[in-house]
This record gives C-alpha cells, structure tokens and sequence, in this order.
C-alpha cells in the first residue's frame, strides 16, 4: 500500500469538517447539486476509508495511531490531537460513517424542498465530523471535544426547524438536560485528571489502572471511593447524552427536528456515545463495582420504563423515540454488567434498525404530508410497498425474532446479565473483588434479566402495534394525502434496503469476539466465567416473549381483538363515551400496565424527573433569571453610593473574618 | 517635639480617613464627595507622615507628595466630570445619575 | 505641651473634617468647601509637628491653595442654589455603609492601640537635623523616585488633556 | 545607561507615541478626520510591540542604572504583560478609528489617552516599587475615567465616567491606606525589600491591615465581587472600543499588578500564617465572583452588559490562577495557566467588544440581543469573528479560552500548597452555565429573522481589529505551543530575583522599627 494506513484516520476524520466548511461558508452559491455531493462524498468517502482502516486491522495488523497535531506539547503536558484506531473505535466508525452516509443520502429525498439545504448538510457534516472525534480521539480531551461538537450540532439540528415556541422549548430541554450530563461529565473527567495526574491518553490511562487493576481486591478504600465518584460522575455525562434515567427527557422532545438527523442522532451515533464511553473506559468502570451495578439498574429500569411509556405513544416518531430510550437502556445494562462486547454489538445493530425504522417513518411522514398520528394512518402497505417491507425487517429485527440482528445482540446482554449471577470461580479475589461484585448482586442481576425480558416483550408488543396500525387495516387519515402521497424517491427508498439487509446479516458479525482486545483483563475473566441456570433457559424464552408480544399486537389491532371496543362500545354504551373509536386498547393498557408502572415510575421519578429536571432545570432556570433580575433590580439600582456601600461592606467582611 | 506616640497619629488618621469614608457613603452633593475623598487621601498622608517620623526616613514624604501630585490631577479630571455631569443633568447630585443601572 | 497641641490640632482636623460631611451651616457645598480648608490648614500644622515641613507647605499650596480653591470655582460657576440640592434622603443602605464604615474604622483603631511597636514615642531627631527639609526629599526624589516622578508629569499631562475634553464647551 | 534606554524603549516609546500624536492633533487640519491620526498612534505602538518582542526574546533585562532598577524591573513576566496590553491597545485603536466619527465625538485627544492608558498599564505590570505601580495605575485610571466619558453628548458616558471617576477614587483611598501601612512595616515600598522584610519579619498587624486594603483596591479594578458594582454601568455607558480596553487591557494589568504584588511581596511563608491567608480571601473571592458575575450574565438583554459581566465571571476563573501560582525562591512567580489565560480572554473580549462597536451609529448604541438578531446574514464575518469569541469565552475547544481554562485548571490541580479542587469544580459548574449566554448570542446572530435593516458602521480598520483578535484566539487555541512557552517564560524567568539585593542597598533602607505583633 503506498498510502501510509494512518493517513487514513486523517481522512475519514477531517473530510467531513471540509465538507461543512465548503458547504456552510459557499453552500449558498454552490446550488443544490454540488451542495448534495459535497455532502454525501466526503462521509462516503471516510466510510470507505474506515473500510480499509478496518480491513488492515482485520488482516492481524495491530492498531495504530495518527497524529495529527502536537496541540499541547509543553512542560509536563502533553495533548495531542491524535486519533486512535483499534477493534472498538474501528467499529464505531464503520457504524457511523456508514449509518451517516446512508442517511445523508436520504436527506437528499427527504430534505430536499427546504429552504436552507445547504445549511442542513453543513450541519450534517460537522456532526459527523464531531462524532468522529468523540469515537476516534486517542485520549479525553479529544473526546471531550467531540463531545461537546455533537452536542453543540445536535442543538442546531433540533433547532433546525424553529419557528414555533414549543420547538424551541424542545431545543431549550434538551440543552438544559444535556448541560447537566455534560456537567457530570466534565466534573469526571477532572477528577480522573486529578487522579491520573495529568494523564489524558486512552492507553496510558489504561496501563496505569491496570497496575491497581492487578490488586483490584486490594485498591485502598480512598482510591476505590475516588474511582467510584469518577465512574459516577462520567455515567451522568453518559446518562446525559444517552438519554438513561433519569435523564432521557430531552430525547423523546427533541423529535421536534427532521426526522433524518433523529435516525442520525437521535438513534445510531450520538446517543450511544455514553455507551462507547463506558465501554472505552472499561479498565476504569471495571474498578468500581458499586458503579457498575448503578449502570446496569439504571438501565433495566430505562429499558422497562421508556417500553411501557411506548405502549401508548401515538405520534410515529414518539414511539420510535422510546423505543430508542428502551434500548440504550439494555445497552447500558450491558455495561453495567460487564458484557461489554455484547454491548457494543447491540449498539450496532441497533444503529442499523434503528436508522432504518426511523428513516422508514420518514419516509411514511414524507408521503402523508407531515402527518405523524399512525391512528391517521393505516394501509400503507399498498402506497409504500419498499417502506413497508423494509419496515417490516426493522420491526421484526427490534422485535428480537431470531435470525434477525436485534434478536442475537439482545441475546447476547441478556445472556450476559443472567449469567453474571452464579459465577464463582472469577480468578479475582478479596474485598470487593469482582467475586464479591457478582456475588452480591446476583439476585440482583436475575431480577435485572426479567427486567429485561419484559420490555422485550413490550418491545416486540408496541413495535407491532405501531407496524400493524401503520400499514394494515383500514386508512383512517384525510383523503388528500391518500390520494397524493408524496412517493419517496430512490434517494430514500436505497438507504433503507441497504439498512434493511443490515439489520439482518449485522447479527452475524462477532461483535464480542472482535472486541475481546480492548477489554481490560478483569473485564475478560467477567466474560468468560458467564454461565446460570437462566441464561441455559434464556434462549426459548426470550423467543416466546418476542412472539407473544407480536401476537397480542397482531390480535389487538388486525386480528379478532380489534372489533373488541365496537363490540363493547355496542354493548355499553357509556364505554362509547370513554374509548372511542381505536383507543380501547390504549386505555385498557393504559389502566392495567402503564398506570401502575407510572404510579411506581413516578414515585421513583417524579422527584428526579419533574422537580430536578423540568423544575429546577427546564422551569426554574427561567425562575432563577426572573429572581435575580428582581434582585439585581434591588441591588445595582445605579446609585453609585450602594456601589460604594457594596465595597465598604465586603471590606467589613473581610475585617471580621481576617481580624 | 515628639512626645507623642505613633498610635495615636496612626488613630487619628484612621479615624479621618473613616469620616472620609462616611461622607462618600452619604452625601449626595458629588462636590461634597470628592471633599470626602480628598479628605480620604489626607489622612493617608497623615499615616504616611507619622512613619516616616517614627522611623526617621524622608521616603514617606515622597510618597505624601506623590499622593498629593495625584490628588491634584484627580482633582482636575474629577470636577471636569462633575461639571460635564451639570451639564447634563442640571444637577450635582450623585443620585440623580442613574440611568445605567439593572 | 506637645500633647496639648497634638490634641487641640487633631480635635480641629476631627471637628472641621465633620463639618464638611455635616456642614453645620445647611447644606451648601461653600461651607464644606470652606470646612474643608480649614482641615487642611489644621492638617498642615500636625504636619510640621511630625517634622515634615515640605509637605506642609505642599499641604497648604496644593490643596489649600489650589485644589480647595478650584472647588470653590467649580461651585461658584454651577450656581447651585441650596434648594435645588434636595433633601437628604437617609437610606438603607447608607446606613448599612455607616456602619460597615464604623465597624472597620474600630477594628482598625484597635489594632493600632493593640500593637506594643506603636506605643513607643519616636526617637528624637538632632537638632541638626535636616530631617523632612525640601533639601532631603528633594534628594529622594530627583534619585531613588525619579521614574514615578518624571511618570506622574504624564499622570499631570493626562489630566489636563482630560479636564479639556470634559470641561471645554466647544473642543 | 545607552543600554537601558535601549531596555526601558517599549515605554519610552510609548510615551513619545502619545505625546507624538498630541502634537500632530494641534498641527492637524481640525476640519479634516482625525483618522490618521489613530493609525499613526497603530504604527508606533506596533514599533513598541516589536520593542517589547525583542526584548522578550532575549528573556528579559536588568536595568543597569539602579534608580531605574529600583523602579522598573524588565522580566518576561513584564514583557508578556507589555505585548498583551499593545496588542490590546492597538485593536481598541484599530476599532476606533470609523467608531469617533460615527458617534460624533473624533477628537486627536482620543487616541493619546489611549497610548497614554497603555503606558500606564506598562508601568504597573513593570512597576518594581509600589508607589511606581501607583503612578501607573493613576496615569491609566485617569485616562480611561475621560475616555469613558469621551462620548461628551451623551448623557450614559457622562454617568459612566462619573460613576468610574468617585468609585475609581474611591478605590484608590484605601489602596493608599495599604501603601502607608506597607511603609510603616517596611520602611520602604519596593517590592523586593518588602518581600525580604517579610521574610525575616512577622508581619503580623501591619499585614492583616495591608492585605485588607490591598484587597480592596485590586479587587476594584479587576471587578471582583462585591467591589464590581461600576462594572456593567460603566461597561455599558462607555464608548465600545473603550469598554474593550477596559475589559482586555484595565483587567489584565491589573491582574498581572496584583500577581506580581501578591506574589512578590506578600508571597512570603508568613503572610500564609495570618489568621486567614490572602490565597484563602481569593479562593471565596473567585467562587463569589464568577458565580454572581454568571448567574447575572444570564439576565442581561444587553450585550454590552452581558459582557461585561462575563468579564467579572472571567476574573474570577483568573483568580483561580492566581490561587493556584506560588513564588518560589524569587522565581515561578505564577503558574503559566494564568498567562495564557489572560491572552486568551483579553484578546477575546476586546475582539467582542470590538464587533459590538459595529452595531453603533450616529451617537447611538443599542446593544440588545434582539438588535443581534440577522446579523450573520448582513456581516457574515464579523458574526463569523463573534462566534469565535462567544466560544473562546465559553471555553469551546479549539479556541484559546478553552485552552487557557484547561491549563488553569490543570494548574490549580497540580497546586501542592492547598487542595483547589472544589474549587476548580465549582468554576466547571459556572463554565457550564456560561456557555448559555454565549451561545445566545450565536444563536441571534444566526438564527434569528433580522428585526430591522442594519445600520452598522463598515470599516476595514474595524474588521482587521477583530479579524485580527479572531485569527489569534483560533491559531493560539489550535497550535498553542508557542505561546504556552512563551507563559511559562513569563510565569518563571524573574531576572529582577537577583537585584532584589542591590535594590536594598541602593534605596537605603534604614533599619525596621521594632514592632511586636498581636
């Protein structure tokens, strides 16, 4: 190869930022063509360099680095804008790129009438370019600023379409919520410095905590509470741009954007940054078992919360947006439970059927004119035979039928969690050793796994309801967009085959081994001392809660069950007045499942949820300005007097304290 | 001619420079204000003075006379402004300038 | 001796120095100004009795002399009547500055009498001595302070170029 | 003596400077604009900036001639300082030039009371002596109290000037409180036989005292909290331009001032035995201080006040630094963080305070974030410029803010004589909340339907001040290298340690008076 393979990094990384820049500061000029391919060939392109990359590291080649420049090199500090590629940031990188391209080429159908189109791909890109650094960055600081970049893109992207106050109060929660995750972040990332005295690089990072690794069981009591406070502090940064519990509330708002950057954002890269994170650190996390199972409860509990709350979702992209919200919460059940191979796997085929159901509804949004209720949907089938099909896949794929992808990467976290339970020959001994983390918390663990399962089969339940009440019955919209859909083009309807194919074959890639490289050594005696009496059982159960999930939605909504609520609406007609038309099945489960699991939800949330983060964020930020304009409306009255009243009273302070 | 302790000297100063401090704090008369200052400025000199007596080096006179050089410039700029301030506003009082505020 | 003049000039200085934040004469700012002159003048004489004779001289041509004077000018010129000075408005926080003000001024004074160091009277000069003569500071200041001497000719330089620009009616 | 004019020729040429264009002023066609003028006063300031560089890169002179000595010291800590405050005081000129016509207040004066509050700001990060210090400090008060005012006809300068001039001289009573009591201790106020006194001497009373007052008046003009009241009022009142010197350049001679005095002077182990020590004072002064200075940065709808408190915000981050620095032995005077810091933030706010003088016109300005609204549509570069700053200021990786946080930061980390972590936490959290008004601005500019057509001021000077600024925040955030040396030079090689001693003898000192502490 006469090109030097890390040059390559430099490629896939920067020629996103070229294409932003051509497209932001000329896009205007270019007209629509060369804008289209500006934007799409630069992310083509870095995914077909992240191919070789990958190609060359699969060939046995070991992972290698890029520098691409000496950004701090003085004294004792040492921060280089440098890029690192091995199994986990390869992977990362093939799902982004290729994801991203994907989907940048189905913004060119979907995005193509607005008025700001080239602001769009610019935006597109530089998300790209930002994502690319989070997942590539060979040390923090890189990774900070992509980061922050994605989180400063996704802002705008959301934003794209501001015109209506409650759009910008989507901006504004999701830029509150994500404040206080990159908070967490930030104030993890300062005391990781703190402890690692300076160091900021992936490896060196690594090989300094695998020194204390070694003696994991005897890691002094101050060194273990500071690592479990650093671990804390970043999973809030993760739970932030994860949108996990208690933080998801910015997800399922931020919906307000173009529904191709929610495939992007909102479902294949940057949400699942907390997950590369933790995975990326997993030396440091595997230190803390405290933060582990934090992880892993939080997870389970996002994962059963945001399925049952997606029962009941009537707008097509709400529904997909708690769907997200439920799986990245078993991916971070994953983590929490050590498997992080299965983890990243997951993460992967999510991105793909991901993309591809949330391009799919956007498609169906596309042809209906904007219309995001599926109960003002119905037979699409026969309009969007391309989207129907590959819905379909994606559906089932989510709906963990085996054969398909979600099916084998959900297997492998769950398999992961109920296997950690019984594990007792782990080489690692003494206090608060990895025996003891698995040992303690593995009742804990199966609860985790039932957990799991039963949002599955929510999954697989309002997955198809969503599918069933979108394509099949009867059309229940208004007759306009019936008769003049908007067809996608072939711009849309490529993405999604490919996606489609993706979301079938993904699951045949071994994710867990190809990872078993960059985990730290604690984290491979996790993996391979994985055996319970459940995860033997788990396979056939999981099986029938997919299938009975797709059954009870196939009976409910196109099946017998569906003449239930005119039956009972004949019967009883004071039920008439309370469901009508297709909501009996809503409310039924909204009155037997969700309002219970809200109930406890709530009593364990509310306090989270409602006052810390819509109270003290999202509504008592303004209180706070509203409070301290009052008062600086007291205070700094322009008198110059009470300015000089201010001083003499902070001398007097400081007489009193220093006399 | 020098009976007399330093803490006292150094306590009358104090006590100028607080009456000073006060008159800055409460009148409105800007005119009066920069009085107080000054009279700030004096009972520095004051204290200057008193050290370097008690120590018997001329260095706090020099410094009594650059507190008095700067003073004088002050002086010059400072009711400059406040007639610039009449002009506009009719008005010597402090508290009537307030327009910047919040 | 000493002490009764200490006293009857420091009493002065505290009195007169009053008199121009509480002019006792109404609020006109010609009887603070004059008040004024008179603590300089008091001023003056404590400090000749610390042996400073150049600066009492300064004290009396500078501030006196020119600085007091150019107030007086400044005030004759505005024409303020004492009615169009409105009433004293004691406010809040005023008070809260007072007393911030007194609580330091006492903690500070206390210091001073705490301390042994100060208690002490000041060694005496001989009667030879060219202490605080214009020849000595004179000395000081053409050596170890020429560089903020020839500075503050620009500080006086600035000054003027800045009283122009504010004052001057037509620039 | 040739050779220490060849070494004091930064100042000397400074002050030749604004006498210089004084004179041209009066010899000038007084119907013709003054604008050559500003660009004349741009030329020999640049003429001092390549003083100060060459001087720099010789690592700082001593003054042979030791009344010069005594008064002055030359090290890389002052020669940083004097390119910072040039650099400053050329963009605030550059920005002027198009901005005194457009507000009807062109005067030649103008530009001379610019050079001449530069000098004074180099004469107090140079200053050796505190009564030096004090001169320069007064020749750049008294300056900018009359260019805050400059805009004569407009009755908000006038009120900026007056609240600045009576809190300004304020302020100065109890820094000359201070400086009697330093006297009193010492016998002297060079900084090094202070340093010296204090260290053989308990300072005991007399440092409690000086400490006070010298918190007092530093905190003043750096606009710490609560002595940052005159802040917002007279940011706002004051001509743009001006606002910039005064955030960029007042603040960093002032900080750099304090440093050197604090660190200097009052560096000494005893100072850190007072009841409580003045590094203890700073640390709750800078928690209080970017706390309040953010939390209010928030409600402003101006942003001229919006910056301005962002700028009390930003001096309590730099507190952080100097926390953070500790001499040692007469040689790391600071930690470098706190170098770099200063660079960034005081060229990104000039740079601000530079885009913000566009939106002025005809003696009117009216800054609020709706008159922002389009304006990346109508001036795409300077919106573009803006951007940079607002991301600089809120510590947005690759400009020079977030670099200059990152090694504060680090520095405040990596300090061994106290624990700044909640510290550093707490300016994380405030970081945090800072990136919310900045971003409102960005979003205006770019997001927001212009409200009405623009009447901006165009001039080419104006663009090349905040391109210019622009250009250094991105290159110095993006390859810092550099000027992270160049910090470290400033924050350690001290020459003037070695002439501490001669400065003792040569000044006379006579023997301390005998005082017992408490």
């Amino acid at each position: 190869m006469s090109l030097q393979v890390e040059s390559l990094l430099g490629i896939i990384v920067f020629l996103p930022l070229l294409g932003a820049v051509i497209n932001g500061l000329a896009g205007k000029k270019l007209g629509k063509g060369v804008v289209t391919f500006v934007g799409c060939a630069t992310v083509g392109v870095a995914f077909v360099a992240a191919l070789f990359a990958w190609l060359h590291l699969k060939s046995g080649q070991q992972p290698f680095h890029w520098l691409a420049w000496n950004w701090i090199d003085a004294g004792s500090l040492h921060v280089n804008l440098e890029y690192y590629f091995d199994h986990l940031s390869a992977l990362m990188t093939l799902v982004v790129t290729g994801v991203g391209f994907l989907i940048h080429v189905f913004s060119v159908g979907y995005m193509g009438e607005d008025k700001s189109y080239y602001r769009y791909f610019a935006y597109l890109n530089l998300f790209m370019f930002s994502m690319l650094n989070l997942v590539l960055g060979s040390n923090m600081v890189v990774m900070f600023l992509g980061w922050e970049g994605v989180g400063l893109c996704s802002y705008l992207l959301i934003g794209f379409w501001f015109d209506d106050d409650l759009k910008a109060q989507a901006g504004q929660k999701a830029f509150i919520v994500n404040r206080i995750g990159d908070f967490g972040f930030l104030i993890g990332m300062f005391l990781l410095l703190f402890y690692a005295d300076g160091t900021v690089d992936y490896l060196q990072l690594q090989s300094l905590f695998s020194d204390q690794a070694r003696e994991v069981g005897t890691l002094p009591l101050r060194d273990s509470l500071t690592i479990t406070a650093i671990c804390l502090c970043l999973f809030v940064g993760a739970c932030g741009k994860s949108a996990q519990i208690p933080l998801y509330v910015w997800l399922p708002d931020a919906m307000a954007g173009p529904t191709p950057v929610s495939a992007l954002i909102h479902a294949a890269t940057m949400v699942t940054a907390g997950v590369y994170m933790i995975t990326r650190l997993n030396f440091l996390f595997m230190l803390s078992p405290i933060a582990m199972a934090t992880i892993a409860t939080v997870g389970a509990l996002t994962a059963i919360f945001a399925a049952t709350i997606g029962i009941v979702q009537r707008d097509i992209k709400k529904v997909l947006a708690y769907s997200t919200v439920s799986q990245l919460g078993y991916m971070f059940l994953g983590v929490g439970v050590g498997a992080f191979g299965a983890s990243v796997f997951h993460l992967m085929t999510h991105a793909f059927f991901k993309a591809l159901l949330f391009l799919g509804s956007g498609a169906v949004i596309h042809a209906m004119h904007g219309e995001q209720d599926i109960f003002k949907m119905g037979n699409l089938r026969k309009l969007l035979p391309i989207t129907h099909i590959t819905f379909l896949i994606g559906t089932i794929a989510i709906a963990g039928v085996p054969g398909f992808a979600g099916f084998f990467s959900k297997e492998a976290i769950l398999h992961g969690s109920a296997g950690l339970g019984l594990t007792t020959d782990v080489a690692l001994t003494g206090p608060w050793g990895l025996s003891e983390y698995a040992g303690v918390f593995a009742g804990w663990f199966q609860v985790l796994t039932v957990v799991g399962l039963v949002a599955a089969l929510c999954t697989a339940f309002y997955m198809f309801r969503l599918y069933f009440v979108t394509f099949w019955t009867d059309y229940r919209g208004d007759r306009h967009s019936w008769d003049h859909p908007h067809k996608p083009g072939f711009a849309m309807e490529i993405p999604l085959m490919v996606l489609a194919v993706l979301s079938i074959v993904g699951g045949y890639f071994p994710v867990s081994d190809w990872l078993a490289p960059i985990l730290s050594r604690p984290a491979q005696l996790l993996v391979e001392n994985h055996d319970s009496a459940l995860s033997h059982m788990l396979m056939p159960i999981s099986i029938t809660v997919a299938c009975i999930g797709i059954v009870a939605a196939w009976f409910l909504y196109v099946g017998p069950g569906r003449r239930l609520p005119s039956l009972f609406a004949s019967r009883l007609s004071w039920l008439h007045t309370v469901v009508f038309n297709k909501y009996f099945v809503d409310e039924l489960y909204h009155g037997m499942i969700v309002r219970p699991v809200q109930v406890v939800a709530q009593a364990l949330f509310l306090v989270v949820d409602r006052v810390v983060i819509d109270g003290i964020g999202v509504r008592g930020a303004p209180w706070v300005v509203a409070m301290t304009g009052r008062m600086i409306r007291f205070v700094q009255n322009g008198e110059v007097q009470r300015y000089a009243v201010a001083m003499v009273v902070g001398l007097a302070v400081l007489v009193y304290f220093l006399k | 001619m020098s009976g007399i302790p330093l803490s006292w000297w150094l306590t009358l100063g104090t006590v100028l420079f607080g009456v000073g401090t006060i008159g800055v704090l409460t009148r409105r008369n800007a005119l009066v204000v920069f009085m107080s200052i000054e009279l700030m400025l004096n009972a520095v000199n004051l204290i200057l003075l008193a050290f370097a007596r008690q120590r018997g080096d001329e260095h706090g006179h020099v410094l009594a006379f650059f507190i008095i050089a700067v003073a004088a410039a002050e002086a010059a700029v400072g009711l400059a402004i406040i007639l610039s301030v009449f002009r506009h506003k009719r008005s010597v009082n402090l508290d009537d300038v307030r327009a910047l505020k919040h | 001796m000493e002490q009764v003049i200490f006293w009857i000039l420091a009493i002065g200085t505290v009195a007169s120095s009053v008199a121009v934040i509480v002019p006792p004469m109404g609020r006109n700012p010609v009887h603070g100004a004059l008040s004024l002159v008179v603590a300089f003048f008091f001023l003056a004489g404590l400090y000749v009795m610390l042996v400073a004779h150049l600066v009492a001289v300064l004290q009396v041509l500078i501030y006196a002399g020119a600085i007091v004077v150019l107030f007086l000018f400044v005030i004759m010129l505005l024409n303020i009547q004492s009615e169009d000075l409105g009433h004293p408005r004691p406010t809040i926080s005023k008070l809260i500055g007072v007393i911030a003000v007194g609580f330091v001024s006492i903690v500070l004074i206390g210091f001073i009498l705490k301390d042994k160091g100060m208690a002490e009277p000041p060694v005496g000069l001989p009667s030879d001595s060219t202490f605080g003569t214009v020849k000595t500071v004179g000395n000081l200041l053409y050596t170890s302070y020429i560089v903020p001497f020839e500075l503050t000719s620009i500080l006086l330089l600035v000054a003027v170029i800045g009283a122009v620009i504010m004052a001057k009616r037509r620039l | 003596m040739a050779a220490d004019l060849a070494h004091l020729s930064p100042l000397l040429i400074v002050c030749c400077v604004g006498l210089g264009i004084l004179l041209l002023d009066v010899f000038a066609d007084p119907k013709q604009p003054k604008t050559f003028i500003g660009y004349v006063a741009v030329v020999g300031l640049l003429v001092a900036l390549a003083a100060t560089g060459w001087l720099f890169a010789t690592g700082g002179v001593l003054l042979t001639q030791p009344y010069f000595a005594v008064a002055l010291t030359l090290d890389p800590f002052a020669l940083f300082g004097f390119a910072l405050i040039l650099v400053v005081a050329i963009l605030t000129t550059l920005a002027s030039v198009h901005y005194l016509p457009s507000q009807r207040c062109e005067w030649g004066e103008y530009y001379s009371l610019v050079v001449f509050a530069s000098l004074g700001m180099m004469v107090m990060v140079a200053a050796a002596d505190l009564i030096t210090m004090f001169v320069g400090l007064e020749i750049m008060s008294v300056a900018i109290y009359v260019l805050a005012g400059f805009k004569r006809q407009s009755p908000f300068a006038i009120e900026a000037a007056m609240k600045y001039f009576f809190l300004g001289a304020f302020a100065t009573g109890f820094l000359l409180y201070g400086l009697a009591f330093v006297y009193g201790a010492t016998g002297s106020t060079n900084l090094n036989v202070v340093a010296e006194h204090f260290a053989k001497n308990d300072p005991g009373l007399y440092g409690i005292v000086i400490v006070i007052m010298m918190i007092v008046a530093f905190g003043f003009k750096i606009a710490a909290v609560p002595f940052h009241m005159w802040t917002p009022d007279v940011y706002e009142g004051s001509p743009s331009p001006i606002a910039g010197l005064m955030a960029g350049g007042v603040k960093t001679a002032a900080f750099l001032a304090l440093a050197r005095v604090f660190l200097t002077a009052f560096g000494g182990a005893d100072f850190e035995n007072l009841a409580i020590s003045w590094r203890e004072v700073f640390y709750w002064l800078a928690i209080l201080t970017m706390t309040v200075g953010n939390i209010l940065a928030v409600v402003q709808q101006n942003v001229k006040r919006m910056l301005a408190y962002s700028s009390i915000s930003h001096a309590g981050y730099i507190l952080i630094g100097i926390v953070a620095s500790r001499s040692v032995d007469g040689g790391a005077v600071a930690g470098s963080g706190l170098f770099f810091y200063l660079l960034a933030y005081a060229l990104s706010s000039v740079g601000a305070f530079a885009v913000v003088s566009m939106l002025g016109k005809d003696g009117e300005e009216d800054i609020t974030y709706g008159n922002l609204a389009g304006f990346a549509y109508r001036h795409g570069f300077a919106a573009l410029c803006m951007v940079i700053f607002m991301a600089s200021l809120a510590g947005i990786p690759p400009t020079a803010g977030f670099l200059g946080k990152y090694l504060v930061f680090t520095d405040a980390l990596a300090a061994t004589h106290m624990n700044l972590l909640p510290l550093v936490l707490v300016a994380v959290v405030n970081s945090m909340i800072g990136v919310y008004y900045y971003l409102k601005v960005i979003v205006f500019m770019y997001m927001r339907e212009p409200r009405r057509e623009f009447e901006t001021i165009r001039s080419v000077p104006m663009g090349i001040a905040f391109g210019l600024a622009a250009l250094v925040v991105v290159v110095c955030g993006s390859f810092p290298d550099t000027t992270i040396r160049w910090s470290a030079k400033a924050a350690t090689g001290n020459p003037s340690a070695d002439s501490a001693i001669s400065a003792a003898s040569v000044i006379d000192v006579p023997a301390p008076v005998a005082t017992t502490a408490k």
